[in-house]
């Protein structure tokens, strides 16, 4: 039983999910926080697989989100700004999610992979993935 | 064509697909199969050719044709739309407003976009070695630049967006592909022909030609994508038309 | 010489990128100079290769081990090479015409005009060279994307962006159909080559003993819906009327002159090299297919052309008629069939794009292509007229033009097939005529009759030029007078028709492809008699002008062109993206039913 | 399972037609189209999947691993590529047709009939 | 396990393009879209196609909806003025 697959499965059907349905329905201002959360959860989805299929080449597709996923978040705020009115639902989720959600999951990835590049590569991950997520959400809070 | 036509037509049309194709799908070799012999092959090649990622080496390499129309699929894409989105004569250019940024957005965006560009030629350099190559790590780049205008404002981008320079590494990028094509016939064989050196497996500089036309490639699509996203802005911050009631084309 | 073979798609791109990466500081003739150039050595390549005997070039030197290759394989067999060399011919032919021609380019872009003609050639010449499906698809794509940025290119006027936009949506939803049947071909051959997977069609139908299941029937409708969208055969002609209403007049003369074209030579190619063994889909499907959207196309354009009142209109419609006749011509999959065809396209090219030449005259010199405001302006032109009259007289199948010749081989071929050719030939040579007598003699009434129904006139339209010219430039009438002249010894040059007749041998030959390509066994093709002018159909021809001149005659008096229990198929033609994206999808369905049936 | 990731490509399609063809806005008909196309990148990949094999990038993979199929990646990424050209041309029409018609309803564009 | 992964994402991409059809205004169809594209990021890497995982990601999450918001952008304001 594979749990680094296991934790993507859930992480994939109880967050991905819900975000897809909160990206599809409802005002613009909680389309943009479902988006951010997604590209949140995809990120550590992608760092699980990594981990779960032993390829640890995969790690890249996690850097390339941890930085593109907030950029898009920022597009959506800056060009949907009057939409988004001022507090969207879910938006006090963002900012706990990504403060307890990256380490939980970058943790236990640097303790599986030991210490060497691979391990300061996830770290770099986890802070961008941290700072992206507050920088976004206080973002899309003064849009 | 009155709208319950058009849909009666167009259910037909998507049921007959629907059945056509569901027919197909039930003679398709089980999902997950073990026959690939087109890609048992292409492994075999690449790994002769000395690299590592063997679907750089189907690109640039064995089926490097195919991606030399796919660059020029991009490079006409993007002159069609400079070409489609000038600035006619009944326009003029207005210069944005600075956007108003929280300070903590305008230090991220400075402090992530150099970080950005480090992996957008990390993932480009690494091309035939990891995941990625010349078209995602050009289009990461390219993001990196307009982090500026995300995070920033408008202006900072063009300060930093000579849009001649780009237009010129994208007619050189795509110059650069054709001619290191060329470089096989110069060599005595077929054209597109991997005749350098393939130095040793799962190094920087293996596969031959593989890297450079990754870096080829890298070049044009990077500028490709600012030029494009250039035209994008311009038109919808700064090109007004002329008399700002009346509008440029055709009265409504 | 095999080497050489890239190199005649890979010249024009080089040319475009030296165009784009220079594009500041080049003023624009040095532009168009270096344009042509280009256009004019792919030319000399594709007739170098032509001069040689048959070539098969792997790129990247990935030839096949025991038969099976990674590579990508271009096949320079003599149909393709002809078209790459037709290709280029008319973009020279393009590029002198259009010198000087735009008012003011793209500012800091002096040469974007040259260089999107430049891509389109290489795009064309690179998807009837390719040997490849996937290949095909790209440069079906490549050839898409600079069409619809060439046919949008005067975006100051409303209608060019709504002509593009429908033939972008169109265009790009066949290419993914086409995608898909490539997919699945990969997935049941494990091969992307046309050779390839015929030959793995076949071995798979000799194990199992039984010809074509669903998946490669499926595969075969697919893949041929792409080539269809792009041959605008019916249900699937809706953008071509529009898209050359609105294209920029040199556009127009590629689009009609060479690019529909390509699309019936791939549906050829691709039943010939892939579906024409024993593992493929049954000759009889094939050909019913063909027959019917032949058929169907031929008699719409026709009926279309015959009522419209915008010049350019007009001759999109005879293009779709003419493509019918062409996918008739194809349908009888003999080699009397693609020879007669062969020589058809050559001098319909010629033929076609010199008429639009004129028209472009026309609406540089007067601001219109409107059939009914140009009523007797043309006078002022009497060679243009006489162009213009000698084109339709071309289309109508008047011998010795190419196009007569053509369909004199084709006709021969079944009893009913010359009433059809005949009739087609007929009413659209008459609409042409009619439009040159009304114009250039001012025949029959000034354009007093009013707007019948929603239709589009071709009224205040921009010059191109900028201003109205006084008289024609000489480059645009020189260009006319080629373009014909070529038309003309298309028919009359008896070596053409030998070398195009043993091309249409090997063209439909589907073991002898595969060998080629596969196993480098050329096939000495000897050089058979072929049979050229004959009486019967040189009288075909000449009934078919004498019945175009009497229909123009009878009309130039008539109040309107309308046919009246025409106006619901009127009504379709809406230029409305959704309606021609289900008439699409509509489409597929359709041949589907033909080939399954 | 041996049939639903074709069958999802096929519906994948199938929604993206009826999207393009019941549009009444154009940048919407664009967005379809995209994901009329998305239907081709799900099919190839479905076609070169190996059970329990994984990606073909020997950098951290011993060679005689089983591996996924190279091709139709490769050709997958060339479809990536078309998809975002041919969005981004259409989109720069779909500026102009606002500029030129003031409207972006195809029901709306009434230039070109008969 | 690979199995169920496939299946989920599988009937993931399919909704949200359904969904990304349904939503007729082109804003908000923009952030489908981009949900769109991750799924789909996430169903490559799930059928080990990181590459064109890596190329959807790079094209689907800034590029394409900031050309989208812009045309958006631009269509809206040529339409209120009028």
């Amino acid at each position: 039983m594979n749990w680094w697959l296991a934790a993507a499965l859930a992480l994939v059907t109880g967050g991905l999910g819900p975000c897809l349905w909160g990206a599809a329905r409802g005002s613009a201002g909680r389309r943009v926080v479902a988006q951010n959360m997604a590209t949140l959860l995809l990120c550590l989805v992608f760092l699980l697989l990594a981990q779960g299929y032993a390829r640890p080449s995969y790690v890249d597709l996690a850097l390339v989100v941890a930085v593109l996923g907030p950029a898009g978040t920022l597009v959506f705020t800056r060009l949907l700004g009057d939409e988004i009115g001022e507090n969207p639902p879910g938006l006090r989720l963002l900012t706990p999610a990504v403060l307890v959600g990256a380490p939980a999951t970058v943790v236990p990835l640097c303790i599986a992979t030991g210490p060497g590049r691979a391990m300061g590569k996830l770290v770099l991950i986890g802070l961008l993935l941290i700072a992206g997520g507050i920088v976004t959400s206080a973002a899309v809070r003064r849009a | 064509m009155t709208r319950r036509l058009r849909l009666w037509v167009l259910t037909a049309g998507l049921l007959a697909t629907a059945a056509l194709y569901v027919a197909a799908c039930t003679d398709l070799p089980a999902f997950g199969g073990s026959w690939h012999p087109y890609g048992d092959r292409a492994v075999r090649a690449a790994l002769q050719q000395h690299t590592a990622n063997a679907v750089s080496s189907v690109n640039f390499d064995q089926r490097a044709f195919d991606t030399l129309g796919e660059e020029t699929v991009l490079f006409s894409s993007v002159l069609g739309t400079v070409v489609l989105l000038r600035r006619t004569r009944g326009e003029k250019r207005v210069a944005p407003g600075p956007a108003e940024v929280p300070a903590a957005l305008r230090r991220y965006g400075l402090l992530v976009l150099p970080v950005t560009l480090l992996i957008g030629l990390y993932v480009i350099a690494h091309g035939q070695l990891s995941p990625g190559g010349g078209f995602q790590g050009g289009v990461v780049v390219a993001t990196s630049l307009h982090l500026l205008y995300i995070a920033v404002d408008y202006k900072a981008l063009e300060r930093i967006r000579p849009l001649g320079l780009f237009e010129l590494a994208d007619g050189t990028g795509e110059a650069a592909y054709i001619l290191l094509g060329a470089a096989g016939l110069i060599a005595g064989s077929a054209y597109l022909a991997n005749t350098l050196p393939l130095g040793t497996f799962n190094t920087l500089s293996s596969g031959g030609t593989v890297p450079l036309l990754n870096a080829a490639v890298g070049v044009e699509v990077t500028s490709a994508v600012v030029v494009l996203l250039a035209h994008f802005l311009g038109q919808a911050l700064e090109i007004e038309s002329e008399d700002g009631a009346k509008d440029g084309g055709r009265e409504a | 010489m095999d080497r050489l073979l890239p190199l005649i798609v890979v010249v024009p791109l080089l040319g475009a990128a030296v165009l784009v990466a220079a594009g500041r500081h080049v003023p624009r003739p040095v532009a168009e100079a270096v344009a042509g150039l280009a256009a004019a050595a792919s030319a000399a390549l594709a007739a170098a290769a032509l001069a040689g005997p048959p070539e098969v070039s792997w790129v990247g030197a990935w030839r096949p081990q025991d038969g099976h290759s990674v590579g990508i394989v271009l096949v320079g067999d003599r149909i393709g090479l002809g078209l790459a060399a037709l290709t280029s011919l008319l973009v020279v032919a393009v590029l002198a015409y259009s010198w000087r021609y735009f008012d003011e380019p793209p500012h800091g872009h002096g040469g974007a005009f040259p260089a999107l003609v430049l891509l389109f050639q290489g795009g064309m010449c690179g998807f009837a060279l390719t040997g490849d499906l996937f290949d095909a698809f790209v440069f079906f794509e490549l050839m898409g994307v600079v069409g619809y940025a060439l046919t949008g290119y005067r975006v100051e006027e409303a209608r060019p962006v709504q002509g593009a936009l429908v033939f972008g949506f169109v265009n790009s939803l066949g290419g993914y159909a086409t995608l898909l049947g490539i997919g699945l071909l990969y997935a049941r051959t494990g091969e992307l080559g046309m050779a390839q997977v015929g030959r793995e069609l076949d071995q798979a139908a000799d194990a199992a003993g039984h010809g074509a299941d669903a998946l490669v029937v499926a595969a075969f409708v697919l893949v041929l819906t792409g080539l269809l969208v792009k041959a605008a055969a019916v249900p699937f002609h809706f953008w071509l009327p529009d898209a050359h209403a609105v294209a920029p007049t040199p556009v127009c003369m590629l689009l009609s002159g060479v690019m529909v074209e390509m699309g019936g030579y791939g549906a050829a190619r691709v039943w010939t090299t892939v579906f024409g063994g024993p593992g493929g889909v049954p000759a009889a499907g094939a050909r019913r297919t063909l027959l019917v959207l032949g058929v169907g196309s031929a008699l719409v354009g026709a009926l279309m052309c015959w009522q419209q009142r915008h010049v350019k209109r007009l001759l999109a419609f005879s293009t779709v008629a003419h493509t019918g006749l062409f996918l008739t011509g194809i349908a009888l999959l003999t080699p009397h069939g693609v020879a007669g065809t062969a020589l058809y396209v050559l001098g319909h090219a010629g033929a076609k794009a010199a008429l639009f030449a004129c028209t472009g005259i026309l609406l540089d010199r007067h601001g219109s292509v409107d059939e009914c405001e140009l009523h007797g302006k043309g006078r002022g032109i009497p060679f243009t007229g006489l162009l213009f009259a000698a084109g339709g007289l071309a289309l109508a199948g008047l011998p010795p033009f190419g196009t007569s010749l053509g369909k004199a081989l084709v006709e021969e071929r079944s009893p009913w097939l010359p009433a059809l050719f005949v009739l087609v030939s007929a009413v659209t040579g008459g609409a042409v005529l009619r439009v040159a007598a009304r114009v250039f003699l001012g025949a029959g009434q000034a354009g007093r009759e009013d707007d019948e129904g929603p239709e589009t006139t071709g009224g205040e339209e921009e010059p191109e030029t900028g201003r109205r010219v006084r008289r024609p430039p000489v480059p645009m009438v020189t260009v006319a007078a080629l373009l014909l002249a070529g038309a003309l010894a298309v028919g009359t040059v008896p070596a053409l028709t030998g070398a195009v007749s043993a091309a249409a041998e090997a063209f439909t030959d589907h073991a002898g492809y595969a060998a080629a390509v596969l196993d480098g066994r050329p096939a000495g093709r000897p050089e058979g008699p072929y049979d050229w002018w004959t009486w019967t159909g040189a009288g075909l021809g000449l009934l078919s002008a004498a019945l175009a001149v009497a229909l123009a005659a009878r009309s130039v008096g008539l109040e309107s062109r309308a046919v009246p229990w025409s106006a619901p198929l009127r009504r379709l033609h809406s230029g409305h993206v959704g309606d021609y994206v289900a008439w699409t999808v509509a489409g597929i369905g359709l041949v589907s039913l033909l080939a399954l049936w | 399972m041996s049939l639903l990731p074709y069958l999802i490509a096929g519906w994948v399609f199938l929604v993206g037609v009826h999207g393009i063809a019941t549009s009444r806005n154009l940048i919407h008909a664009v967005g379809c189209l995209a994901v009329t196309q998305s239907s081709t990148y799900v099919l190839l990949l479905a076609v070169g999947y190996r059970k329990g094999a994984t990606a073909p990038v020997f950098s951290d993979l011993p060679v005689d691993a089983p591996v996924v199929d190279p091709v139709v990646q490769a050709l997958a990424l060339t479809d990536v590529v078309v998809g975002a050209t041919v969005t981004a041309l259409l989109l720069a029409l779909v500026v102009q047709t606002a500029k030129r018609h003031g409207t972006v309803d195809p029901d709306e564009l009434s230039e070109l009939k008969g | 396990m690979h199995d169920a992964l496939i299946v989920v994402v599988l009937l993931l991409v399919a909704a949200a393009a359904t969904g990304a059809v349904l939503q007729r205004d082109p804003a908000r169809q923009a952030v489908v879209l981009s949900a769109l594209g991750l799924t789909l990021a996430v169903l490559f890497t799930v059928l080990q196609a990181p590459d064109v995982g890596l190329a959807q990601l790079a094209v689907g999450s800034a590029v394409t909806p900031l050309m989208i918001l812009l045309t958006v952008r631009k269509v809206r304001r040529k339409g209120r003025r009028e």
